[in-house]
């Protein structure tokens, strides 16, 4: 009995100095800064002296795209680090769990960090935590997955014009009429949502298009090829697909291609993998349109947040146009060299980005 | 005559209780606040309070959910469904008012305890084993979520998200809430029904024998646990002020994680909520304290893995002498 | 008056007939004993009398009314309660929750911990059982466990009571608080069914005995008009006059000892154990119940971390699994063979193959097992034990207790075991199936293994044994073999925890 | 040998039910769904079941022995993710090599923290899972890269007479597994060890060698299933596994096999697991909401679990 209580201390205590050393490191490293901020929370005279503690809570960290993401911004954040205007930087990955997303903001409001940029997890259930950082003083910038609160500077691609955009390349490709298969992100997300929803705006002006499946599949090649291989199944008569994600359309493009079947136009996205067999089979007459969701999004919302605290009227909304991948300019986004699941994009200037920050 | 022998029995019968464990865990948990303090010395401060609870509130609940459905010797995998499911009807059904919101509250509240209690009838007439039974109904109340609430959205009134989350007259809401529900757990477990609960999850062929309706009683679990999981939607509504239909999925395992890392057991019939009320708390302080401690984000999930790990085998490993 | 009356009932299942014309009666303030071989029709007729089944045709009378829609739940409301071998005790609820299981007093729907334990205390009392309310039943021995059972069933103040088996697990202390618990319900005008396979406790405690036997009651006597061989001569249909076997010669000499142990200890079970086992001997570990044999059985089977020495052929060698024990000849037929000993829900087959495996796909471990080597394995083994089963394929919780039981002891024959370890061989099985494990026991003892058994039924430890260990609070406090071994002196020393020698030597 | 495996096969009628069912579903599909009476249809569906029937026929060997493994979503993942890792700099077969050697190692790890931790196998193996999906964030600094190895591509694309090589290879998995679960001595001891572990003690099954080979087959299945996915999709990444870790249970059931182990059919898995790959793609072809196909999805698996798989152990 006594080896229970002695063994369940031992661990207790094991546990204890694991977290302690941990949290000394924070102490040494993280206090200075947020002490300086402390002293100025609202950052508005201070000016560009000042050095930001700033911190990014993403909702996935492990996707490429995200990964991508984060290079940008730690590049980003070194520059302005060597420019004095950021003092520190630290990720924080909820893993899929809005409710750990929440908690993250919080204990970076209780930390007193000057800047919080957000990739939320959810459109609506971040909003109070992230509306009582900005009653704290704390500049909040979301980008990509963005939340409805209008106290928060979003910086985002218009998702709804992105379905609209790319499903009226089809609907122009197929003449008006044809059959269809759908391929949509996760049910009850909103991007995927929205994007569906601008695509159907459009294919609802077209009633001899017909959508023969709606295939639902997380934006990841193996179980979107599994999806469209049975919906294909099902309907092989098809002449286009609508994706509304990159490895959704190489799921599909791939499918069709291993079969051996005429290739339809497929709408599709940055995602290199498909880029590299768009150009390989553009000379076999497969064709389309592909957008992005342009990774600079971060580094736009950071320099926004940067630019509101040095005194900028910084927009609330920041609408970043949605880049055209044709036929034509391809060459220049597919990457033979690098991986497939990289997300290529053609790097913005500054002078662009100030343009949409309002400098 | 055969004192020594008895006393040795009434000795071992105390130590049995379970109470060594919960020792272990609020050590751990006085050392974690104790650390907590020192990184955020805001940290027994109402608004803190308020916050944090508001945090844990879902959790806690619905590890009060898990564990009263693995008291039966149960599990319920359609939990985070279930939450969902309550978080949406509870959202769709609000408008500004006191009477709208305990209204959309009642029909919430009554879905998610149907819910609840039709897993329990499968699993209680069918004869099906219940980690299938609600494997197959997390896609099934998954899916009515989202014929609820197709995506993010609803709505909850300003004022009690407000209320909810930074305090109302200086009382921590959820904190009460969460102590509402404990005190309302400690009466059904002094019931009747309670101590039944108990019974069918220790010996549910005794049980019966005995003239217990072990299926009136599975169903009742599963009907509570709903009730519980519903809570704990709402409280997540009111505390991000909408409805999600997908926020609820990391609940199903971090219910588990908490009521087994309480001293529940995956075969019924032991277990006390208050050793699952110390593993909520210890699995959400825990992961806040990953957040100041500034390790990077790659390492957080090696250590929750292997906080889990330890925890239940340093659990297990003390009591396995007593057993063996 | 006349509280119950079983008038020409009979019972089919399946087209087999299981009770034909079955009638008695039990007078209020009688205590009828129904007895008979396992098969014989007992638990049928009890299964009616409890409402779990109704009978084909015939007619039972409670109090006078034909009973009708008779079910479990009407015949608990009418005063009947039961208890069963089988325990139906929630191993981590108190003692006195347990006691009151399903029926737990409250008010205003509460149920008040204090409450439960005040009103068990008086219970316990009366059934014998000195015990804390508050333990976890399942940390009390199973005797204990049992007696808790009683208790629950006298919560009721029932008017019937039936005690099926109930004292299968008790040793004679215990036994004897049943009876004063009997006794008092008799005296009160309470009427109480008893089936036993322990004749002796029967011929002490019942006013009548009805005997059944293939479904049909061969006899209903009164206890001064009988006695144990007329019965058995009843149940069997002839004499079974040779239940033991003959002993082995005690001045034959002795071969060296297979198993040794010395100073055997486990904490709060036993503490220097010392015995030795020696091929062609059966050795009995007797006492009251939980005087820690049963963990001495397991500490030799590797299943119970132990210190101390333990010697096989004279090396020292540790025990520390049964995987170990099992390697180094050793057997063990558990007292919870439902658990413990059998996989209930496989196939006599797949039960009798497990140990043998290694027999059945040699070399490595992942070897094919020959399903022709292992079907006449099996067929073997059921024929020499004369295991009862519609097929090897049945599986084994179908079959009786004596057969479970063969199947049990039978598994180990295969890998001829030199040290076979049995608690409590016989519980619960009729005297038939006594007698041919008796037998069988013997046989193996002369073929040259070493056996070991606990009981709690001093008569067979006395009649089977070679030599008797008494143990005490954990220790040996007596051995007893050739003429010294009688039940008188087993008894004695199991109660008074000392031999009978000190007490002369003091005097 | 192959007579007997029949039989055995046939005597335990859950397994049976489990291809009835899956007979009748496609005979519906015919009927009542149009474009799933092609050869392509079939092709396809055979081919994409194999993922899905490569990971399940492992969780059959440790469900059967009733345990659980949680971990197989992680494993397939690490698999695909350190083979197209290790192709980059060592080439196809030591990648492959490796792949499978990192998987077994995850089993092997399981496997010891039931046997020397105690711990139940959902918390073990949910752990080890977590585990392993940060190390797989470290190992890769979180892009995860894209490989084509050959072997791997003609493996997960090519066929033979017409049938995928996908599903031959799953196949000759099932019947390996059925050797070693229903004909092997192991195979005993695991079903020894599903219907009661204090019994199979007693008895002297080798607890630890069952534990440790089965979850070690396990997760080198997972691992096969990886390197096959990795083929097929030509990249690795990081959630690819997601999918299996509750769809493999949910086949195994689908296939007759109980939940509490020792009692079921090997053979039943495969039919569970194109059960349920079939009843997805004819969800997708009645294009419903995802919201009434996931209602529609939970409903049939409680119908056919109501139908066949139903546990009469206690009584």
């Amino acid at each position: 009995m006594t080896g229970t209580t002695r063994r369940a201390l031992i661990a207790a205590a094991a546990l204890g100095a694991l977290l302690t050393t941990g949290a000394c490191n924070v102490d040494s490293g993280g206090t200075t800064p947020s002490g300086a901020a402390s002293s100025d929370p609202s950052g508005g005279t201070a000016g560009t002296a000042k050095a930001l503690k700033v911190g990014w809570s993403t909702i996935y960290l492990a996707p490429s795209w995200m990964q991508q993401t984060l290079k940008m911004l730690e590049e980003d954040v070194a520059r302005l680090k060597g420019e004095g205007k950021v003092a520190s930087y630290e990720t924080f990955n909820a893993n899929g769990d809005t409710s750990q997303q929440i908690a993250q903001i919080q204990a970076m409001i209780q930390q007193k960090y000057d800047v919080i940029l957000v990739d939320a997890g959810s459109s609506t259930a971040l909003n109070p935590v992230l509306e009582q950082a900005v009653a704290q003083g704390i500049t909040v910038a979301n980008f990509d997955s963005l939340v409805t609160s209008d106290k928060v500077i979003r910086v985002g691609t218009d998702q709804v014009e992105w379905g609209k955009m790319t499903a009226q390349w089809l609907a122009d490709k197929l003449g008006g009429k044809g059959e269809i298969i759908a391929m949509n992100g996760p049910a009850g997300v909103a991007v995927s949502e929205e994007r569906w929803k601008g695509a159907e705006e459009v294919f609802k002006k077209y009633p001899d298009i017909k959508i023969s499946a709606n295939v639902h599949s997380e934006y990841n090649l193996a179980p979107a090829a599994q999806a469209f291989a049975s919906a294909y199944s099902a309907h092989p008569n098809i002449t286009g697909v609508f994706s509304q994600g990159g490895a959704l359309s190489a799921a599909a493009l791939q499918t069709l291609v291993k079969q051996d079947k005429k290739l339809v136009p497929i709408t599709g996205e940055n995602y290199n993998g498909f880029l590299k067999m768009w150009a390989d089979k553009r000379k076999e007459g497969f064709s389309s349109l592909s957008t992005a969701q342009p990774n600079y999004l971060s580094v736009i919302a950071l320099e926004a947040a940067v630019a509101k605290i040095g005194g900028t009227a910084v927009p609330m909304d920041i609408t970043v146009p949605l880049p055209k991948i044709t036929d034509d300019n391809l060459d220049q986004y597919a990457k033979q060299d690098q991986p497939d699941d990289s997300y290529p994009i053609q790097p913005i200037p500054q002078s662009e980005i100030d343009k949409l920050i309002g400098k | 005559m055969r004192n020594r022998l008895e006393t040795a029995v009434r000795l071992s019968g105390r130590a049995a209780r379970g109470n060594l464990d919960l020792v272990g865990l609020c050590g751990l948990l006085v050392v974690v606040l104790v650390v907590y303090q020192r990184l955020d010395p805001t940290l027994l401060e109402p608004a803190t309070i308020t916050i944090l609870s508001a945090q844990f509130l879902p959790l806690i609940l619905a590890a009060v959910g898990q564990t009263i459905v693995m008291l039966t010797g149960g599990i319920d995998l359609s939990l985070g469904a279930v939450l969902s499911l309550g978080m949406a009807v509870f959202v769709i059904n609000t408008a500004d008012g006191t009477m709208s919101v305990v209204t959309a509250m009642v029909i919430a509240l009554a879905v998610t305890v149907l819910a609840g209690a039709a897993n329990g009838a499968l699993v209680a007439y069918a004869g099906l084993p219940p980690i299938i039974v609600t494997l197959a109904a997390s896609f099934l109340w998954g899916g009515v979520t989202l014929i609820v609430l197709p995506q993010p959205g609803g709505h909850v009134p300003t004022g009690l998200v407000r209320a909810y989350n930074l305090g109302w007259y200086g009382l921590a809401l959820p904190a009460i809430a969460i102590a509402v529900a404990l005190v309302l757990w400690k009466v059904v477990k002094t019931t009747r029904f309670g101590l039944t609960l108990y019974a069918v999850g220790g010996n549910e062929h005794g049980a019966f024998a005995n003239g217990v309706n072990t299926r009136r009683v599975k169903i009742v679990a599963y009907g509570l646990a709903g009730l519980f999981t519903g809570l704990a939607g709402i409280g997540l509504a009111i505390q991000t002020g909408s409805g999600d239909p997908t926020i609820g999925t990391p609940y199903t395992l971090n219910s588990i994680a908490a009521a087994v890392l309480g001293g529940i057991s995956f075969f019924g019939g032991i277990g006390q909520m208050r050793g699952t009320l110390l593993g909520a708390l210890l699995l959400g302080l825990l992961t806040n304290l990953l957040l100041f401690t500034g390790i990077s984000t790659f390492y957080q999930m090696i250590l929750q893995g292997v906080v889990l790990v330890a925890a239940v085998a340093v659990k297990t490993l003390a009591t396995r002498e007593r057993v063996a | 008056m006349t509280l119950l009356n079983v008038e020409r009932v009979s019972k089919s299942f399946a087209g087999v007939t299981v009770l034909r014309e079955v009638s008695f009666d039990i007078q209020a303030g009688e205590v009828l004993a129904l007895v008979g071989e396992n098969g014989a029709g007992k638990s049928t007729v009890l299964s009616l009398i409890t409402g779990l089944l109704t009978p084909d045709s015939g007619t039972i009378r409670y109090d006078g009314e034909p009973v009708r829609a008779w079910s479990p739940h009407r015949a608990r409301a009418a005063g009947v309660a039961s208890v069963h071998q089988e325990l139906s005790l929630n191993p981590h609820q108190s003692v006195a929750e347990n006691v009151f299981l399903g029926a737990w007093p409250s008010r205003y729907g509460l149920v008040r911990q204090g409450d439960l334990v005040a009103r068990a205390r008086p219970l316990l009392e009366r059934v014998g059982l000195d015990v804390d309310p508050r333990t976890p039943a399942g940390r009390l021995p199973l005797g204990a466990q049992q007696l808790v059972e009683l208790a629950k069933a006298l919560t009721a103040d029932p008017r019937l009571l039936i005690l099926d088996e109930a004292t299968s697990a008790l040793d004679d202390d215990q036994v004897r608080a049943v009876f004063r618990v009997v006794d008092d319900l008799r005296e009160r005008g309470r009427s109480v069914v008893i089936v036993s396979h322990r004749m002796g406790e029967l011929l002490t405690v019942s006013d009548r005995l009805t005997v059944l036997k293939d479904g049909e009651v061969m006899a209903t006597r009164r206890r001064d008009e009988t006695d144990h061989d007329d019965l058995v001569r009843l149940m069997v249909g002839r004499e079974l006059s040779d239940l033991f076997p003959a002993k082995a010669a005690p001045d034959s000499p002795q071969a060296d000892p297979v198993l040794r142990a010395a100073g055997l200890s486990i904490p709060g079970a036993c503490a220097g154990v010392d015995l030795e086992l020696r091929p062609g001997r059966i050795i009995g570990l007797g006492g009251l119940q939980g005087q820690g044999q049963r963990e001495v059985l397991r500490a030799l089977f590797g299943l119970r971390h132990h210190s101390g020495q333990t010697e096989v052929d004279g090396r020292p060698r540790r025990l520390a699994s049964p995987r170990e024990a099992i390697r180094r000849g050793i057997a063990y037929v558990p007292e919870d063979r439902k658990t413990e000993g059998l996989h209930v829900v496989r196939s006599v087959r797949a039960n009798l193959a497990l140990p043998s495996l290694r027999v059945l796909a040699p070399a490595r471990a992942l070897t094919t097992v020959s399903r022709r080597r292992e079907n006449e394995l099996v067929e073997e083994l059921i024929r020499r034990m004369q295991v009862k089963t519609a097929s090897p394929a049945q599986e084994v919780r179908r079959l009786s207790g004596g057969n479970q039981q063969k199947v049990a002891l039978a598994k180990w024959l295969p890998a001829r075991p030199r040290v076979l370890l049995l608690a409590e061989p016989t519980r619960g099985i009729d005297v038939g199936t006594k007698r041919e494990i008796y037998h069988l026991l013997r046989e193996l003892a002369d073929e040259g293994m070493a056996v070991l058994v606990t009981s709690g039924d001093t008569m067979e430890l006395v009649g089977l044994c070679d030599e008797v260990l008494v143990m005490y609070e954990g220790a040996v406090v007596e051995r007893l073999a050739g003429a010294e071994l009688t039940e008188e002196r087993l008894v004695h020393a199991s109660v008074v925890g000392h031999s009978t020698a000190e007490e002369t030597s003091r005097a | 040998m192959m007579a007997s495996t029949i039989r055995g096969a046939l005597r335990d009628n859950r397994a049976l039910w489990a291809f009835g069912v899956l007979a009748l579903t496609w005979l519906a599909a015919i009927i009542f769904a149009q474009g799933f009476n092609s050869v392509a249809s079939v092709h396809y569906l055979v081919q994409t079941a194999s993922f899905l029937g490569i990971v399940a026929v492992g969780q059959t060997l440790v469900v059967m022995m009733s345990g659980i493994d949680l971990s197989v979503s992680a494993v397939v993942a690490l698999s695909a993710v350190v083979c197209a890792q290790v192709s980059a700099g060592s080439g196809g077969a030591v990648a492959i090599l490796t792949a499978l050697a990192v998987s077994v190692l995850v089993g092997l790890v399981n496997a010891a923290g039931l046997i020397w931790l105690r711990l139940p196998p959902m918390v073990m193996t949910l752990a080890t899972g977590t585990v392993i999906a940060g190390a797989l964030l470290i190992y890769t600094n979180g892009s995860p890269r894209s490989a084509q190895i050959p072997l791997l591509d003609s493996l997960a694309n090519g066929s033979v007479a017409g049938i995928p090589l996908a599903t031959i290879l799953w196949l000759a998995i099932a019947a390996a597994a059925v050797w070693l679960l229903h004909l092997s001595r192991l195979g005993r001891y695991a079903f020894a060890l599903g219907t009661s572990e204090p019994a199979s003690r007693a008895s002297g099954v080798p607890v630890p060698v069952t534990t440790f080979v089965m979850y070690a087959a396990c997760a080198l299945l997972a691992g096969v299933a990886g390197l096959v996915l990795l083929g097929f999709t030509g990249t690795s990444s990081l959630t690819m596994g997601n999918p299996y870790q509750l769809l493999s249970i949910a086949s195994v059931v689908l296939g007759g096999t109980s939940i509490l182990g020792g009692r079921g059919h090997l053979l039943g898995t495969v039919a569970g697991a194109l059960l349920l790959t079939l009843l997805t793609a004819l969800l997708v072809a009645w294009n419903l909401s995802e919201g009434l196909r996931q209602v529609s999805l939970g409903l049939l698996i409680i119908v056919l679990l109501l139908v066949y798989a139903r546990e009469r152990r206690t009584t």
